[in-house]
């Protein structure tokens, strides 16, 4: 059997969905159509009245899925798109993110995001939005880089308390396999080292985790052993094991999809730069989409986020200070 | 001394009829009497922020919180003193939350009118106008899986709120799922400063409940008896299970948008037609017409009132306010997932 | 050879009406195929993300393009095709923005159904369903600003696009200022695979016009002399000052919501119905019968826009597609003020 | 004459509105009644029809804006508070960020957040949101920290070709006082230095700048000499003039009002460090506001926000290292 990170991600529901009463999920065309992606292919069948059809109401489906919280449901949002999201944006950070603060009722949604670039998706249908959320008091934001992730991961995303953003790679849904599902799963708020090496740390998440990977594998004929950092979730963001990584090699990349602007990649240069300064052999780095909208055409999308060349080019810079 | 909620039934026979008004109408002057109070502690510099009253609203708000049930969802706005009341919600916990009381359910981490008690069906407001509706059809929903029936969940809205997509979403997700939801429209003349001319376009607010397939009801908002009765139909028609209903309450605005706000644009015009009666007046000389209460028993009401309203002001002032030092400063209710920049 | 707009008044004498019928019927066949090609260059590989067709919907958007003047504001959504083409888009621009042509009017960076030129009133949609319809707005806010009159700008959204806010918010926006705003809704059964039931419980989305104090026409939106007439008089209805118009459309989406959808979910019987008639068939039929042409006439048209698109296509093929090393990769019009991780 | 803030933003929109044609005003409440915070008092009746009372409907509001500003208008859009420009997000973000970058159409609007915490206005009325802005390509983010760069840097926001969010501090708008108006400015996208020293750079903008300028004059007496670095915008944001400043100094400290995560602090620190690594002989220090939502009561709000005394007490710690 092989399982793709989609798969891992349908799996995920209909395993919340059998376990836990509370559990639902809504979401335009997620029932017998099984959602734009197929993520909850079949399950609307599996699960009958559990699996619901959304009208096209972002503000309305998150402000939904708040009142069944507070009754104490576990609902599972499916954004069609992440970019959609910024319609139920209000909701998300306003309703969900102050709900267990003000009130000390916790807010145990899910908010499923299918983000990140894939080709000819152009500015509407690719964009990396877990800055926006993770910037926000009362969210937790992950970014799960493989198939077991994206099952463990969604599995924890609905049985803790807190609301959840859910970002799940598009890019990775058909490419990433793995053989089975995981059993065991490190605990959300633990980055993970996702290749060892004694030469550089890179740091990222989700997609350009592989990206990262590949250019680690690249420089292996020049000689270097590149550590990469897979971040998992942006918020917590495990501090700790990247400045460990950063302690064995002395040098800092960060990778991210996302815009440049105060992103994922500025927080985790600003916190390994105040708080482990002297780790550091040579300056931290960083490499993020450019600052424009995410561009359709496949000549420039290639160029715009980073690819494993961009952050094979930015590791040998790098090493060579 | 606060009644619980009742089940209110204001179609039923004459003594319950006239116990009705005589329960709304101390709701009413209980939150009249609040209201001001709470406006004479802003003015004396003891509220901090703002304070948002319902002057002229009370009639319409108690008779959302007189018709609906504990176990029923009941999601206020800010001219609701009276509703809240009529809910259940102790005078403590209003003054609790506009002085920041710790031992409020807001805890002084909001004020004002941002209060509430989710676990008892009773939801605090957040300050984005239309939030709500939405919010409260996913308590229904909830219900409806779980299995409850019977129950009803009201909100209200102002005539400016009309405009908010989020109430647009949130009446036609409740109209797509029929999920008995009683939302009040509170055609108050005004949002903030703007007259409803320039708000909306159609003859009545009324006139969108067709454009969602949900029953409409209209109301004189300045008076009880029509309140409490097309109200409490509304909400009767829902927990039957005939699906949202919508009510659109016409009345005034007697009072700035807060404390801060003289309020000097409001049309005299208005001020002086029937839409500018004060619902308590009217409820009041009701009363007395039909001889359910006379002057004395008026006074001694609204002393026993006073007396209520003065004593858990002084409770409230004894209490403590929040210390940063013990506060826990964490948003997220798993433990090891918060983070920041202190640790 | 594609005409240019119109002056279309489709209530006119018979020569007119026979001829809009014919530049109409030019159209729709030209979207048809023109939407039938990309979806085979889709098959093969050639177009990159998605396409998104307008089959079963061109009599309405043919009638939409027809009915706007040189000067007036067109925000088509994605089934417009037909409505483009007669609002003087040229085939090529479709081609451009399919296959990222840097010719084109979104230069690679946007594309398939998103492109545009504001200034000539034909605005780009964003994929965020409803946004555009303020959009609409603004510009015919800021025309009247200026003293431009007997203007109007049209939009089109689909029975999913009516259950958002933005939507929601725009059209009460236009009832408000009193726009010349035409909302074209196309009530095309489905969104993506979601039917109506899901959508929206109301009797007829005609009926959400009320609510807004806005005029509503409905028509039968596979019969494209019932759309002419309609769509033409909701039109001049706007220009000549009688503010918003809504048209409501009732058809059947007769291919998958992109062309990677095989719509498997749609009703057969539905397609069995009035409703599923193919407006296109329906047309040909209707010039058949009124002798306005003949197999020969039609035949020697469609190998005309078979020639026509092929041309397209063979040159669009040749245009250089964008270079990341050229390209300009600012965001902001205002040089300095751009910045970025490289300078 | 004295000037507050707010006045200077009521006179920079009387100046455009006189001296361009293509200016208007649309927001609620912002026609006869002046504003929430009477920042149009009077424009309604000195320009007729150019001030504008807007329904309910932040999302419709921008979206208009975004269509005037396509047929060569200059719209100033007014956010009764910042916090419920979350409403019109996608608009923003979406929409006007997005035009010029598709279509070669510039978009000059300017919308007006009024923002910041003041005593006793609670989560809703209190939200610092450049963050969330300044992230996406296709803004400028103006963060005006005295009555001069309020009223020019407004002036200069309407004039641009681009979607401007200007956030306008309310703490500042009434208490900020200048003697009069300025007639001259520095460029929107540099930075002032609003306090020169020599032992360390305090990194700030809006509000925060006074707080910085407070803690350094605390500083004095015990002997140190702090410089202060106002950014006036945040993106563009001006690294040279902050990377000059530290070269300087040695020593880095930014403090912002809004949330800690991927803010504007972790972005200047990114930058400082991975361009300017050499300059700093201490590790980069930040301060921002607590991971929560902002409170209601004075007790908790003053905690949540840095203030003189908590910017001082991270100086003294940072000037000891
Ligand atoms: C989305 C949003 N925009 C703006 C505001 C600011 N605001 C608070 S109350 C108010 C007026 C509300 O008017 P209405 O809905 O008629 O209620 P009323 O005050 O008359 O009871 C406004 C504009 C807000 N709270 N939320
Ligand atoms: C705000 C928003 N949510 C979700 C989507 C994803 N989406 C794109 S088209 C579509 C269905 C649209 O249906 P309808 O409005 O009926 O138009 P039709 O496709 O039938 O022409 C959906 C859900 C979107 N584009 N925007
Ligand atoms: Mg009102
Ligand atoms: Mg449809």
């Amino acid at each position: 059997m092989s399982i793709t990170y989609l798969e891992a991600i349908r799996e995920a529901q209909a395993h919340a969905l059998r376990d836990d009463p509370r559990v639902f999920i809504y979401g335009q065309d997620v029932g017998a159509f099984g959602g734009a992606f197929k993520a909850t292919k079949n399950l609307a069948k599996e699960f009958p009245g559990r699996v619901i059809d959304a009208p096209i109401s972002e503000d309305a489906m998150i402000g939904l899925a708040v009142g069944a919280a507070i009754e104490g449901m576990r609902p599972i949002i499916e954004m069609q798109f992440a970019d959609f999201s910024t319609v139920g944006f209000n909701q998300i950070v306003n309703q969900a993110a102050t709900l267990f603060w003000r009130t000390n009722v916790p807010c145990p949604i899910t908010v499923r995001l299918p983000f990140g670039g894939t080709s000819g998706s152009g500015p509407f249908h690719s964009q990396s939005l877990e800055t926006i959320y993770a910037h926000y008091p009362g969210l937790v934001v992950m970014t799960p880089a493989t198939v077991e992730d994206a099952y463990s991961m969604l599995l924890e995303a609905v049985a803790i308390d807190d609301p959840v953003i859910f970002c799940e790679h598009k890019f990775l849904y058909y490419h990433l396999k793995a053989e089975k599902l995981p059993s065991e799963a490190l605990p959300v708020g633990k980055a993970r080292i996702a290749r060892e090496g004694r030469d550089m740390t890179i740091v990222a998440y989700s997609a350009m985790v592989h990206e990262a990977l590949e250019a680690a594998a690249e420089l292996v004929p020049e000689g270097w052993e590149i550590e990469v950092v897979d971040l998992r979730s942006v918020k917590p963001l495990d501090t700790d094991t990247v400045m460990a990584s950063v302690a064995r090699t002395g040098r800092l990349l960060c990778v991210g999809e996302a815009w440049p602007w105060g992103g994922v990649t500025a927080e985790v240069i600003a916190r390994v730069t105040s708080e482990g300064f002297g780790l550091l052999d040579v300056p931290p780095q960083r490499l993020n989409a450019k600052d424009t909208p995410v561009p359709y055409h496949p000549n420039l999308w290639t160029a715009h986020r980073p690819t494993a060349r961009a952050v094979a080019a930015a590791a040998r810079k790098l090493l060579r200070l | 001394m606060l009644q619980t909620v009742l089940d209110a039934d204001p179609v039923g026979d004459a003594t319950s009829f006239r116990d009705t008004h005589l329960t709304a109408y101390r709701f009413m002057l209980l939150a009249r009497m609040l209201d001001d109070k709470c406006a004479g502690l802003y003015r004396a510099g003891k509220i901090h922020g703002g304070v948002f009253i319902g002057r002229g609203q009370e009639a319409l708000s108690v008779s959302i919180g007189l018709s609906l049930k504990k176990g029923d969802v009941f999601a206020p706005l800010i001219r609701d003193t009276a509703g809240r009341l009529a809910f259940g919600e102790p005078v403590v916990d209003a003054l609790r939350t506009y002085l920041g009381s710790v031992l409020g359910p807001m805890r002084g981490r909001d004020g004002n009118v941002h209060r509430g008690r989710p676990k008892e069906g009773y939801l605090p407001m957040v300050s984005h106008l239309g939030a709500m509706v939405s919010v409260v059809n996913g308590t229904l929903f909830a219900r409806r899986m779980k299995g409850v029936t019977g129950m009803v969940g009201a909100t209200c809205i102002g005539d400016g709120a009309t405009s908010t997509g989020a109430v647009h979403e949130a009446i036609n997700q409740a109209a797509v799922e029929k999920l008995p939801l009683v939302l009040i429209v509170a055609d108050n003349q005004y949002a903030y400063s703007t007259p409803t001319s320039r708000q909306f376009a159609c003859r009545d607010l009324a006139d969108r409940a067709a454009g969602y397939g949900v029953e409409s009801h209209s109301v004189d908002g300045t008076d009880l008896s029509a309140c409490l009765k097309v109200v409490g139909d509304a909400v009767a028609r829902a927990r039957a299970g005939r699906g949202p209903q919508m009510v659109v309450a016409t009345l005034l605005r007697l009072c700035g948008h807060g404390e801060h706000d003289d309020a000097s644009y409001i049309d005299p015009k208005l001020k002086a037609s029937p839409v500018g009666r004060d619902c308590l007046k009217v409820a009041e000389e009701h009363l007395l017409r039909q001889k359910w209460a006379d002057a004395t028993a008026l006074a001694a009401l609204r002393g026993e009132i006073v007396r209520e309203i003065e004593e858990a002001v002084a409770q409230v002032q004894r209490e403590p306010t929040p210390d940063p030092f013990t506060e826990d400063w964490r948003a997220i209710s798993t433990g090891h997932l918060n983070e920041g920049q202190e640790k």
